[in-house]
């Protein structure tokens, strides 16, 4: 079985921790990744307009590559995989959308529907590998750890299109926090937003939001939080100094617990 | 920077591919939305301008740019108007008229910090440019 | 040879005016077949009558044609006319010259040539009528009443009361419903169990009554008046007919960890327990999933407390069948799974709760014993959030919402807002809703009251974040009439969940063959008129089960199906419609495709042995329609590939004689 | 398409079914309250829309019919709960066999008319009248040993 394996921009650059750790823990698990030759830029966020086509392309190509070899697309980056999820989501769903696009790429002799089955990394452990054969894996279990887990709001939503998990009350990274022997802490904010983007104009709102996501995530006894949005991991842990609560990448903290890195 | 350039309801239903007229006026999206505080006009009342027309009002707000596009209104809207979409589809009406982007390349250099991921600069070149 | 007579009438000058009667008598007299035809001023009257009368005795009559009115006027008056001197009732054809020909047309020349053509269509069809005779079916005097709620029991309390025997299948341990469960009603304030429990108590000491508890139906057939019906009755584990509900076991037995459903798992119970104090019937019940001895073969206390002998723990699910003139559903509601919904972090923190919990913690005889305690750590709120809506009026099933309206929710909550207050005047009160829906005697009032005297925060808005921290919930809404984003710290947080319709509902719709909505409400037979009766005929409606309603409809309600229960099991026999479907079995293939279109499953496949021309037999698979149960739409006849389906009183021959009498 | 020699006297023979619970008492509404609308109109009535069988439309063109219609209950609200929604169906598929046939689509018709609707009956017919009326006389499947004038 191939997992293809699209890494997008960030996990290229400033997110190479995110990028390497998921890529060992992955070959250590038995499930590694192959990383899919030529792929463009998702464009960060998906489109919630409905005319705009052109900029959806770099998915759908990445799409019909994985479809044609072998069928899976795995992604890491929370963004990356939200329009890499919703574009196949759609193409399928969306008649006038699919039509459009069919005749752009009609030009290279191609044609989709949305065949290609997109997973995040998260579910990849949760239904390929199975969290029980994650948790046999553990080398160095996380046992005391009080972790949090950030969603924020790329992972899970829309939960329509998502449909990953509860997009409301969600279990998959609590879970995998079990399976490595932390315990997971619940808190209602793990999946309110960061502030995003709006980072680059006006710092004011993402810091006010972080505050409010820490806050809720230290009352609940949270000692550290993971993510897999390189963006919610800059916005976090650019507020998160002077709180005391630690913000990882979730291979990260799976690769120590997996001694493929030293904790 | 008023501007009396403005777009029909119709053009805006297009773009967004939402009915306003769904609207139940529960008030769940203003409720939910991160970016309350930052907006001029809340969510619901993008729902209620789109519908009577008021657009030109809304492209020349901020608050077009204060969406987070988080989507939790999308979440949690139970009548499937998604008011982000709406918000969206202003803004864009404001991004796709001559010289309407609200970023420009210029501006990038001094707002970089060196951690920043290059998902946040290509989401809001996404988001601010045409 | 047919001999037919035409009868025209001149309805006065209603159809004189435009149409020459006298010419379209004449052309009758023309037409092959017609023996006798003749004009008269007012058919209907008695002499009119008394004029077809004579001329079937005179004439010896094989079918009468009365030009007339529409036959929704007079068609039953000119059978039973006819019928009387001895004539099959089903001979007769009325062709409406009135309402559609005289009053629609003004020129007497074109009204009397569609007259003519109206008259002799009837006379086509009338040469190829049979005699029809409506079948008769006796009636079973007993009905089935599924649901122990107020719909069940006050349905089954009123049939008995006209002297009928009712069973009731209630699928807990006890009837009584939602209604045991409430604390207070609306709009009176008065005591749920006050009024609920003398209701229970009079249905267990009813003769006429049977009550079959901790059971459930799982076959229905026949039609009605002659229902089959088995019903299961889970084990039990305790003998019925000995335990005498002293409730020694329940003390006594070990195993107390189980969740108690009737307080909403806000409390335990034994694995041996009585659902309620005032529970009927009062037997004990083993819950298999918990009794130790069930599941580890140890312990047995419960059989060594027990003075009557009643514990068996070898006990095993028994079918029974009882026959039913009449079935009644009143399998209520339950209220929606609001997991999908956690935005409101009900699944995150005790302290929100739905509605029916909220009830319970009122509830002098719920877990804190009617002290409002709040459940993480039994201390008394002092600000409390209701949420209104939650799952209703939503156009997005992704998370299970409903499109339609509670209706109950905005006056349960105006009642936990006052009776909060009530017992604790210095709670704060917020109360978040897109409309407050009061339509109802003293409901609005009522309302007002909440907000005038008690002062209790009404706040068009929703709530979109409850997120639990520090002991509080901090609650992030909007209040829509002050353009404001609103953080409330709250204690805790009530959601007025969607109700929706029993899980069991769609299972036994199925069996009766009854009809429902997309929400799996059952379906009405007419929805102003016949509002308590589902399209098949036998089957009744009864409370919520059809959609939401408060307590005082549902009475209303419960009170009319058991009135037409009544007329039903009146009649000794029932007198079927004649003009239903019937198979040649010659043609018939066995194809299915009938039974597959029927809507109300009259259809049925027998195997069947025919003679062959060689001298042998065959068996072969045919369709059968049981009249009884048919009300002869025609769907069958059409998709009938071989044409083995017809439909008496319209039959294919019948049409297609009056499409050419109409085209000649 | 109209013949010439006997245009003079030709009217158009429309055959109407209508189902016993809807569209037959909106056809008495309509006489109740004296609308007029053409005697070419002939109404042929039946249990429900599903009753009608696609042999006694094809028996009406052959009998010399000009067009046929076809009423019954609005959608949700038949009689029999399901039974116009296989007329639609069916009518769909016969429809544009009958075309393909050379009965022209607009000589049949599907129409919802409730008992309360005296006006739209009226308003239908007249229509449908017009429309045979401009269409003219229907010979494509008539049977010629049956024709009558």
């Amino acid at each position: 079985m191939v997992y293809n394996y699209f890494p997008g921009c960030t996990l290229k650059e400033k997110a190479q921790d995110l990028d390497t750790w998921g890529r060992r823990c992955a070959e250590v698990l038995g499930v590694p990744l192959t990383e899919i030759p030529e792929w463009q830029c998702c464009g960060g966020v998906y489109p919630l307009s409905k005319d705009e086509i052109a900029i959806r392309l770099s998915s759908v190509r990445a799409l019909i590559y994985a479809r044609d070899n072998g069928g899976t697309l795995v992604t890491l980056c929370s963004a990356c995989h939200n329009v890499l999820k919703q574009t196949n989501f759609d193409i399928a769903d969306d008649e006038n959308f699919s039509l459009k696009v069919n005749n752009y790429i009609a030009s290279d002799g191609q044609e989709y529907h949305g065949e290609t089955k997109v997973l995040h990394y998260l579910e990849l452990l949760r239904d390929v590998v199975g969290f029980d054969a994650v948790k046999k894996a553990v080398k160095n279990p996380l046992t005391g750890r009080k972790i949090g887990a950030y969603y924020g709001c790329l992972l899970l939503r829309p939960g329509r299109k998502m449909a990953m998990d509860n997009p409301e009350n969600p279990r998959i990274m609590e879970d995998l926090l079990s399976a490595i022997g932390a315990t997971p802490v619940i808190y209602a904010q793990r999946n309110e937003c960061c502030g995003g983007y709006l980072t680059l104009e006006d710092s004011d709102l993402p810091e006010k939001r972080v505050k409010r996501i820490l806050a809720n995530a230290k009352a609940q006894g949270a000692e550290m939080l993971i993510t897999a949005c390189p963006l919610c991991f800059y916005n976090l842990k650019k507020y998160a100094e002077g709180t005391g609560v630690e913000i990882r990448y979730l291979t990260d903290v799976l690769a120590e617990a997996l001694g493929v890195k030293e904790g | 920077m008023a501007s009396n350039y403005t777009v029909t309801p119709e053009e805006i239903l297009a773009i967004s591919g939402v009915n306003p007229r769904r609207c139940m006026k529960c008030g769940r999206c203003t409720a939910t939305c991160p970016a309350f505080a930052e907006m001029e006009y809340h969510p619901h009342q993008f729902v209620a301008m789109v519908e009577s027309g008021r657009i030109g009002e809304l492209m020349n707000s901020r608050s077009i740019y204060r969406c987070l596009s988080c989507m939790a209104c999308i979440e949690r809207c139970p009548r499937q108007v998604d008011p982000a979409r709406l918000i969206e589809a202003v803004r864009l009406a404001v991004e796709r008229k001559q010289g309407g982007n609200h970023l420009i390349p210029d501006q990038v250099p001094e707002r970089l910090e060196p951690d920043m991921p290059q998902q946040l600069l290509v989401s809001a070149y996404r988001k601010y440019t045409k | 040879m047919q001999k037919i007579g035409v009868f025209v009438c001149h309805c006065g000058t209603n159809i004189a005016a435009t149409v020459d009667v006298e010419a379209v008598a004449e052309a009758a007299r023309h037409v092959p077949g017609v023996v006798y035809a003749t004009d008269y001023t007012y058919m209907c009257s008695q002499s009119g009558q008394d004029l077809i009368k004579d001329a079937v005795k005179k004439y010896g009559l094989t079918g009468v044609v009365v030009c007339s009115c529409s036959p929704r006027m007079h068609e039953k008056t000119f059978r039973k006319a006819v019928d009387s001197v001895g004539m099959n009732p089903y001979l007769l054809e009325i062709a409406n010259i009135r309402e559609q020909c005289s009053w629609v047309h003004k020129d007497k020349e074109i009204g009397t040539k569609k007259a003519i053509a109206l008259m002799k269509a009837a006379v086509a069809k009338a040469e190829l009528d049979s005699p029809l005779t409506a079948g008769e079916t006796p009636v079973v005097k007993r009905a089935l009443v599924i649901g122990g709620g107020i719909a069940g029991m006050q349905t089954a309390l009123d049939i008995a009361d006209a002297g009928y025997d009712v069973d009731i299948v209630e699928k807990n341990p006890t009837i009584g419903g939602k209604m045991a469960q409430l604390d207070k009603t609306f709009p009176t304030l008065d005591c749920s169990s006050c009024i609920v429990t003398p209701k229970m108590v009079e249905v267990g000491q009813n003769e006429k009554i049977h009550i079959y508890s901790y059971s459930e139906v799982t076959n229905v057939s026949g039609f009605v008046g002659n229902f089959k019906v088995t019903i299961k009755r889970k084990a039990r584990y305790v003998d019925e007919t000995k335990c005498t509900g002293c409730g020694l076991c329940t003390e006594k037995c070990p195993m107390k960890k189980v969740p108690n459903e009737f307080n909403l798992g806000l409390n335990n119970r034994s694995a041996v327990y009585i659902p309620f104090a005032q529970a009927v019937p009062k037997v004990a019940t083993i819950d298999p999933n918990y009794c130790l001895m069930l599941n580890k073969g140890v312990c047995g206390l419960c059989s060594k407390v027990c003075g009557a002998g009643a514990i068996n723990y070898k006990d095993t699910d028994k079918e029974i069948e009882v026959e039913y003139g009449a079935i009644v559903a009143a399998t209520g509601y339950e209220i929606m799974d609001v997991s999908k919904y956690d935005e409101y972090a009900y699944s995150q923190s005790p302290d929100v709760v739905t509605s029916l919990e909220y009830e319970r913690l009122m509830n002098a005889a719920g877990p804190t014993g009617g002290e409002l305690l709040r459940p993480s750590d039994h201390k008394r709120p002092k600000t409390i959030v209701f949420v209104q809506c939650v799952g209703s009026r939503e156009c997005d099933s992704t998370r299970g919402g409903k499109p339609y309206c509670s209706k109950i929710c905005c006056m349960y909550t105006a009642k936990h807002a006052m009776l909060t207050k009530d017992h604790y005047p210095d709670t704060d009160i917020y109360v978040f809703y897109i409309d407050v829906r009061t339509p109802g005697k003293n409901f609005d009032e009522f309302y007002r009251r909440a907000v005038e005297q008690y002062g209790v925060h009404y706040i068009k808005g929703a709530v979109g974040k409850v997120t639990p921290e520090n002991g509080k919930l901090i609650v992030q809404a909007s209040d829509l009439l002050m353009n404001e984003q609103l953080t409330i710290d709250a204690d805790m947080v009530v959601l007025a969940a969607a109700i929706e319709p029993s899980h069991s509902a769609r299972h036994l719709a199925t069996m009766l063959t009854a009809s429902m909505d997309t929400n799996d409400w059952f379906t009405e037979a007419h929805p102003k008129l016949r509002p308590v009766e589902s399209p098949t005929a036998g089957v009744f409606l009864s409370g919520v089960c059809q959609g939401p309603k408060d307590i005082p409809e549902t009475v209303a309600q419960a009170g009319a199906a058991a009135s037409k229960v009544i007329g039903l099991l009146s009649k000794d026999k029932l007198a079927g419609n004649p003009c239903v479907a019937h198979s040649d079995e010659m043609m018939c293939t066995g194809c299915s495709q009938c039974a597959d279109v029927c809507p109300y499953g009259a259809i049925t496949y027998v195997d069947k042995e025919f003679r062959m021309r060689d001298r042998t037999t065959k068996v072969r698979r045919v369709a059968q329609v049981n009249p009884a149960v048919c009300q002869g739409c025609g769907a069958c006849t059409v998709t009938c590939p071989s044409g083995a389906m017809d439909l008496n009183g319209f039959s294919n021959s019948e049409i297609m004689a009056e499409v050419d009498a109409l085209c000649r | 398409m109209q013949m010439t020699s006997d245009n003079e006297t030709w009217e158009p023979k429309i055959i109407a079914f209508c189902c016993n619970w809807c569209s037959y008492s909106g056809a008495d509404l309509a006489g109740t309250n004296r609308l007029n609308y053409p005697a070419n109109v002939k109404i042929i009535r039946v249990p429900c829309s599903c009753r009608i069988n696609p042999m006694f439309i094809l028996r009406a063109f052959q009998r010399g019919a000009d067009g046929v219609i076809i009423c019954g209950c609005h959608p949700g609200d038949c009689h029999y709960m399901t039974g116009n929604y296989h007329t639609r169906r069916r009518m769909t598929l016969l429809f544009s066999m009958l075309d393909y046939l050379g009965i022209e689509k607009e000589r049949t018709r599907v129409e919802w008319v409730s008992a309360a609707e005296g006006q739209r009956f009226v308003d239908v017919m007249d229509d449908f009248v017009g429309q045979i009326t401009k269409l003219g006389r229907c010979r494509r499947l008539e049977d010629l040993r049956c024709r009558t004038n």
